[in-house]
């Protein structure tokens, strides 16, 4: 296996797609399949030339439906696997993310998001997150969901996502959009990290020699058997509820309207922070990183203190309803979207935090 | 420069500087790679910088753009809605985004594609044939660093040491690379004694 | 007196849910026999279908993995890349490989993986109530051809086996028989030859073996084993292909 | 005489037998059939039939078609 | 093209597939292509002899991703077309129903839900309520939802569902799970439905012969063209929010404590009402029928005077979360969830209830 | 006949009569022909009925069974937890449903395959050789004939008018309707016969 | 003078997207020259693909659906079947018709639909920046073959068409080029047979072009057109396969 | 000599040319050539070259090969 020495002293200026890619095979990742799509195509190009340098697979598959059936048997077979994709192409996966996921197996599954629906377009968007959070596929499942917004942050987050995907033995999605894989911005690499290979796998398909056999299923006819094995699954993800809550607070101490935001709309959200602080608002940014589990409680405690929430997405309002779910009846959830693509500009925001300002001081 | 204190990516508080520039052109023309020189040159410089590419149809034909963010400090959004600089290297990028410079602002046009210089009076233009100059330098897919060259020299927002490592950072065969500087330098050159023409 | 045939060890003593004169029984054992005398059970690695045999894992003592519907080949290739040293295989029925599959069974051929393929041909969806395969052979009644193959439209019947051997990257294919004592025993030939191939590294191995589904034929076993004798060869020839 | 090899045998695992008959249909000495009692499954299972000077050749053909694996042959 | 007249008099007793199958005929459905798998393949046997007989088309696709897609071209020539699946294909025809939805093309998919994740077993489930409202598919989009909860409603809701097709041009589901699908109830069948040609379908692709020519596409690429797609498709879902509402109450009158549950879920649900009411609580049952839209006004009034509320459902809890966010802090939402195909007796659900009871009255 | 108020199957208010049964065997045992032909003439006196099966591993071996639900008034669930009547066709839907028949119910059980008579003292137990019979008559596959006559005999859920109705609707085929009308006309002498026996 | 070559009057006066001596153009105006000489214009419906000619519809003065990538042909199979009085065709790439979609183009032509396939052969993914097709030839450099193809297992050029061929149910295949002239002109007398078998009610007619890409061949149109007759034909032999 | 035709002649869009010069290419008497000047697309577009003596037969290979549909031929 051939590891060029990493620079971790030297910036580099990369793509958050070859940040994702770098950091994957920096955490040994051995498996990639994927499928080329737009705009998350420098992905398979770069692993095409690196997987096989690193010791490991690179297989373009001849489909997004076959590249996560060759994750579940990399994983089955007890490897750091990942696929990469974009929107339709990760609507094609459902099936198999969740087969992952009742399987118990673990894998990476990053989501450039593109404007929807159906072929849409290629501009960045944030309209998948129901799926990614809610599971667009069949079953009581949930797969764990990483949203960066920055590029040196899609590299730390991959590195993360492998972890947690062979600690809770689930598929770790990465949830990023059209802006973050395709901008570049300088990234300080961490170097390999070989605590990769430090989860034991007593699962894993090896070949019976000396023990009982393995089976990797998530079929189970017997009655109450599926029961018991979901049961188990909710454990496991009430586990995660404990343990994963990763979000950023902005400004937020003195706030009183809370922009919540996530991704590299945050990045505009904060731009609207700082521009409306100077007009002496006092508006903060809850940026929720780990969007499944949604870090519900530091949501629900700031939540509190606000006078309003504006939640901010590219898309039609999808997050949103988890933030009224949680906020309940604390403060009141306003929603400002651009949708197919179009990204919001600072001002748009202020905007919007300017007409929920106004509608307040006229209350008084 | 941002200082007329509209908060694009000017952080809370402190009045940093931050160099906002689009960068504009059909799908073969050579935008990102000029963008993406610019804004290494920028890193190599201890600048924060955002590199946003656009396209259109795919890869190619249509435009094509690109956001850089060059600034002191952390970068929040690296969108731009109103840009310090635009570089238009074609008629329909000039359309759109001749809007979209910022009052004092700076907009390089491509006179080799467009037909009339086009006319903002609240903005500086520069207008030069890049495309002919690169022609005559040959190779018309030279333009890009003729555009460059011709940003750095009457803006200087990156130093010319940094351009140059960038360059080579970006072009490792030796020929190419030495085809490059060689536009970027008769730009530089070139804008210098327009310049003084004008 | 020493016993001559007996029950192979890779065999797990579980009672199988299969109909009376299924094939899959005779396959599943004929799977085992070859397993135990390569002396690989202890690194074989099965992938199974979705069809009838969707839990063989309880049938083999071995190392199992569950496949999506259709996708036992994408799922062998990332289990064999990643283990090498074990022998892979899958075992599908005609609709998991020839139907919503075909794609995976296709490029996995075309990539040359080095597994070996069981495929089971029963000329129809077993598991979900005997419904059209590709397979389906002309004029034959199913429940979603109730007019017999080819009165609506159907098509024919889809030679996978012969498609597979036109790519280079693929080194044996046959199509065995399970309706007689003597077909068995050439499908347990051809077994072994596919197994082998991968153990010496040569590569794509596939047996097709056309096998009985009596419930889904509405015949009895012994019909269905006349009826593939005499009718299914017809439009898939048994033999070695390549 | 005194070469003749003792009589070959089968043993069939009655209650796992499904009564497909694929054996009956086999075997070339005519040896099998169908008990008249139900097995634990409720099915008829094969037996074997003796049959005075028909002997068991022990050529294993019911034992290779049985899809359930009910068969044990000995020489 | 025959059709045999329909006895509207009878009562026949029919599984909800069968009801389903066809109600579909009977409303002028003359594109059917599915995959088989249980516990919905009536529907593909039944149509493979009907479809024939009525004119229409029935094709046994290569695989469900198919099946949806041969529906995108059925739906773009203006015909009425229905595909059925389960869970696992329902997943795989995720990308296609974004298309369906992004081109704006009416078509009825039906999902008779069976246990996941995975392959998970065969028993009836109501786990993909996610899938199905949240759009388990990319982009912003939505289709609409409509959940039977008896063999004579799967019948009705069918029929309707290929209008609201038609009428609001958006993919239609019936959620239905294995229950409702397989059990069998007499149906009053009402024949057939001849203004299901009555709307007008200009757009359709008919050949350009005498007129501009029609395309049908979800791919606008040019700068803003998306966007302002998506508010169009934004604007139809406000409209069907405002004109789909389908609800049932049972006994909420003077109910303090509301159960909510869809489907065959609510059925028994009905049983615990009937049961609790003999004890004398105050006990209602709200069952939603259209899933999306969700008859949230309807909600929110009963919430106002429930003590507390109790969802049930057949999964691990995922209309829940609407409830709980319609409901916001109007009253205490409470879960009782069987998951991979297990059934809730109604004496599970009655005991639920005490439960509630009991809290309630030692806090007094 | 639900008489205990425990709400199954019972409206709110009234209290009017509901039967519920599970009939439970292999899957090639014809439980769900048995229970539709049921269903169906109870349907056919205009009773609300409601059919609910449940198959093993997708359609063949393993225990399959079906509830039936037979009411005067409308059905809220057709799931049953507490049987009125229990049709146990092999000893595996035994063993599973025994404990599911109410108190005061009925138990009918194939002892044809089934080691010993089971043991349940709150109930009434009509075991019979229904597979014995079946073959006897001259097709084992009819066991589930003899079992829904012995059931309509000893409980007269349903007349016999309605049943043969509805056993012309199932077996539309000449033959094969009066191979199963005499399995079912056999059985119900046959349930008779022991009756007074025992 | 007369005009005697002119634009034909099913192509729209849009400019096209395509690169600099990209084959699409080409094979889009044969089609539409196809389309006026048969006189269906006003009957004929396209579906156009995901590959560089996505928007195709943007091109041709006729009805048009777009299809989800790979899908085109099961997106043809409802349409013509609705509309059996129109003329349907689909317009695929390689990546399109036989990677991602290359169940739905078998089974299509199995089920013998009587629709006319278009199929652009360029051995890369033009849409998505060049990575390897299933007709990427061996050793060809791809974006996602950066040591040729055949250097990391990928496997060999698929014949596709040839494929097609075994099936009863398909009625002509055909492979031509357009590297000259004549070639192109080839190509359209084999669309000419592929649509009129279609208005015949023949049936199922594929003619599979190759076609340059020269952005990612990264060749110049010139040696693009060479290289089609210099090397790609070797793997994708021209002329009536069926 | 009176019977000798008129110049048969091509008609070229210069501005939907993205010179890819596959019509120079193919032009079986070298009439075709790229121009000096940039055309609206910022590339030098194909042009017809006059050469004493040479005439254009109106074969209209330049016209079947052109990817973009520049070229019309009359006759
Ligand atoms: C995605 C998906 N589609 C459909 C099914 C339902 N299904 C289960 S097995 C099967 C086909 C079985 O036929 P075959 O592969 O020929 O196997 P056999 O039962 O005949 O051995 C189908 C369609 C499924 N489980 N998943
Ligand atoms: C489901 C899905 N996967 C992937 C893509 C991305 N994609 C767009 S076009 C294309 C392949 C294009 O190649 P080809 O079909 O050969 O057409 P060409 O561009 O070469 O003409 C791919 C993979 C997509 N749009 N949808
Ligand atoms: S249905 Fe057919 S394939 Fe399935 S177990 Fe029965 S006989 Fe075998
Ligand atoms: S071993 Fe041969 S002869 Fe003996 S019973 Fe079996 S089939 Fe008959
Ligand atoms: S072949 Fe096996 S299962 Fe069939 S009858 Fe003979 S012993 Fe029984
Ligand atoms: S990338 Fe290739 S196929 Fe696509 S337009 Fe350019 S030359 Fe044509
Ligand atoms: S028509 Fe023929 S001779 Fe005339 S310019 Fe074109 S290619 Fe040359
Ligand atoms: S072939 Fe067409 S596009 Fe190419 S150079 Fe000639 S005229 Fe221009
Ligand atoms: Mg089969
Ligand atoms: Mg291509």
């Amino acid at each position: 296996m051939i590891k060029k020495k990493i620079d971790t002293n030297k910036k580099v200026l990369m793509s958050g797609n070859i940040a994702i890619a770098q950091a994957a095979i920096e955490a040994g990742c051995r498996f990639y399949a994927g499928y080329p799509i737009t705009p998350q195509n420098e992905i398979p190009n770069y692993m095409s030339g690196k997987m096989p340098q690193a010791g490991g697979v690179f297989i373009q598959a001849e489909s997004e439906i076959a590249a996560i059936n060759m994750l579940f048997g990399a994983s089955a077979a007890g490897a750091r696997a990942m696929t990469t994709s974009s929107s339709p192409g990760i609507s094609l996966k459902q099936e198999g993310i969740s087969y992952l996921a009742g399987a118990r197996l673990g894998c990476v599954v990053v989501n450039v998001m593109r404007g929807g629906p159906g072929l849409g377009n290629i501009a960045p968007a944030q309209s998948d997150y129901f799926q990614a959070t809610k599971g667009g596929g069949h079953g009581d499942y949930h797969t764990i969901v990483l949203a960066p917004s920055s590029v040196q942050e899609a590299y730390d987050l991959t590195k993360l996502a492998f972890d947690l995907a062979d600690k809770y033995r689930t598929p770790v999605i990465i949830l990023a959009d059209g802006m973050i894989g395709q901008m570049m911005e300088p990234v300080q690499a961490t170097g390999y990290r070989l605590q990769a290979t430090g989860y034991k796998k007593a699962w894993a398909l090896t070949g019976a020699k000396g023990r009982r056999p393995n089976i990797v299923r998530s079929f189970f006819l017997k009655e109450g058997i599926l029961e018991e094995h979901n049961k188990l699954l909710q454990k496991e993800y009430q586990k995660i509820k404990q343990e994963v809550n990763n979000y950023e607070n902005y400004l937020t101490e003195d706030a009183n309207i809370l922009i919540v935001s996530y991704g590299s709309m945050a990045r505009i959200a904060k731009d609207s922070v700082n521009y409306m602080r100077k007009q002496g608002a006092r508006v903060g940014l809850f940026r929720p990183i780990s969007l499944w589990p949604f870090p519900e409680k530091a949501l629900e405690e700031l939540s509190i203190k606000s006078n309003a929430i504006l939640v901010v997405e590219m898309s039609a309002g999808q997050m949103v309803e988890d933030v009224q779910r949680i906020v309940k009846s604390s403060a009141p959830v306003y929603f400002y979207g651009r949708m197919g693509g179009g990204i919001p500009s600072q001002e748009e925001i202020s905007e919007e935090i300017k007409k929920i300002l106004n509608a307040y001081s006229q209350k008084k | 420069m941002d200082k007329r204190g509209d908060g694009q990516g000017i952080s809370f508080g402190k009045d940093k500087m931050t160099e906002q520039i689009i960068i504009a052109g059909s799908g073969g023309q050579g935008i990102m790679a000029m963008a993406r020189i610019l804004a290494n040159a920028a890193m190599l410089e201890d600048k924060f910088v955002t590199w946003l590419p656009c396209y259109g149809a795919e890869v190619r034909g249509g435009s094509a753009y690109c956001m850089v963010k060059i600034s002191d400090r952390e970068i929040a959004s690296p969108y731009i809605n109103l840009a310090d600089t635009v570089v238009a290297l074609n008629k329909p990028s000039l359309d759109r985004f001749i809007k979209r410079v910022k009052p004092r602002g700076t907009l390089f046009v491509n006179t080799s594609l467009v037909d009339k210089k086009p006319k903002k009076s609240d903005c500086k233009i520069i207008g030069e044939d890049f495309s002919d100059i690169a022609s005559d330098i040959g190779n018309v897919q030279c333009t890009n660093m003729v555009a460059l060259g011709a940003l750095v020299k009457s803006s200087s927002i990156v130093g010319r040491d940094s351009l140059e490592k960038s360059l080579r950072e970006a072009f490792k065969d030796e020929n190419v690379f030495l085809l490059n500087e060689k536009a970027i330098k008769y730009a530089m050159k070139l804008v210098k004694v327009r310049k003084r023409k004008s | 007196m020493n016993k001559i045939f007996s029950y192979p060890k890779s065999l797990s003593k579980n009672e199988t849910h299969y109909c009376a004169g299924c094939g899959h029984g005779i396959a599943h054992r004929l799977v085992a026999e070859v397993i135990d005398e390569l002396g690989i059970q202890g690194r074989a690695i099965a992938v199974c279908p979705v069809g009838c045999a969707v839990v063989a894992y309880d049938y083999w003592d071995i190392d199992c993995s569950e496949a999506a519907h259709g996708r036992a080949t994408a799922v062998a290739t990332g289990i064999k890349r990643m283990r090498p040293g074990n022998i892979v295989f899958t075992y599908q029925g005609d609709g998991d490989l020839a139907s919503i599959g075909l794609a995976e069974t296709i490029f996995t051929a075309n990539r040359g993986e080095n597994i070996t393929v069981v495929f089971i041909n029963n000329a129809v969806y077993g598991m979900t109530g005997g419904q059209m395969a590709p397979t389906t052979v002309m004029h034959q009644k199913t429940s979603t051809t109730p007019a017999g193959r080819g009165a609506n439209f159907e098509g024919h019947p889809l030679k996978v086996s012969e498609m597979l051997a036109m790519l280079p990257a693929t080194k044996y294919i046959a199509r065995t028989a399970l309706f007689s004592p003597a077909e068995v025993l050439k499908t347990k030939s051809a077994l072994i030859t596919a197994f082998k191939n991968q153990i010496e590294g040569i590569g794509f191995s596939l047996v097709e073996i056309l096998s009985m589904c009596p419930t889904y034929w509405q015949l009895t076993p012994e019909k269905s084993a006349k009826w593939i004798r005499e009718e299914m060869v017809k439009a898939f020839p048994l033999g070695r292909i390549k | 005489m005194s070469q003749k090899k003792s009589s070959p045998k089968i043993r069939i695992d009655k209650d796992r037998c499904k009564a497909c008959g694929l054996c009956i249909m086999y075997c070339p000495k005519g040896l099998l059939q169908l008990s008249q009692d139900l097995n634990k499954r409720g099915v008829h299972s094969a037996e074997f039939k003796k049959i005075k000077g028909v002997e068991c050749v022990a050529c294993s053909f019911c034992a290779i078609i049985c899809p359930d694996v009910c068969i044990e042959v000995s020489k």
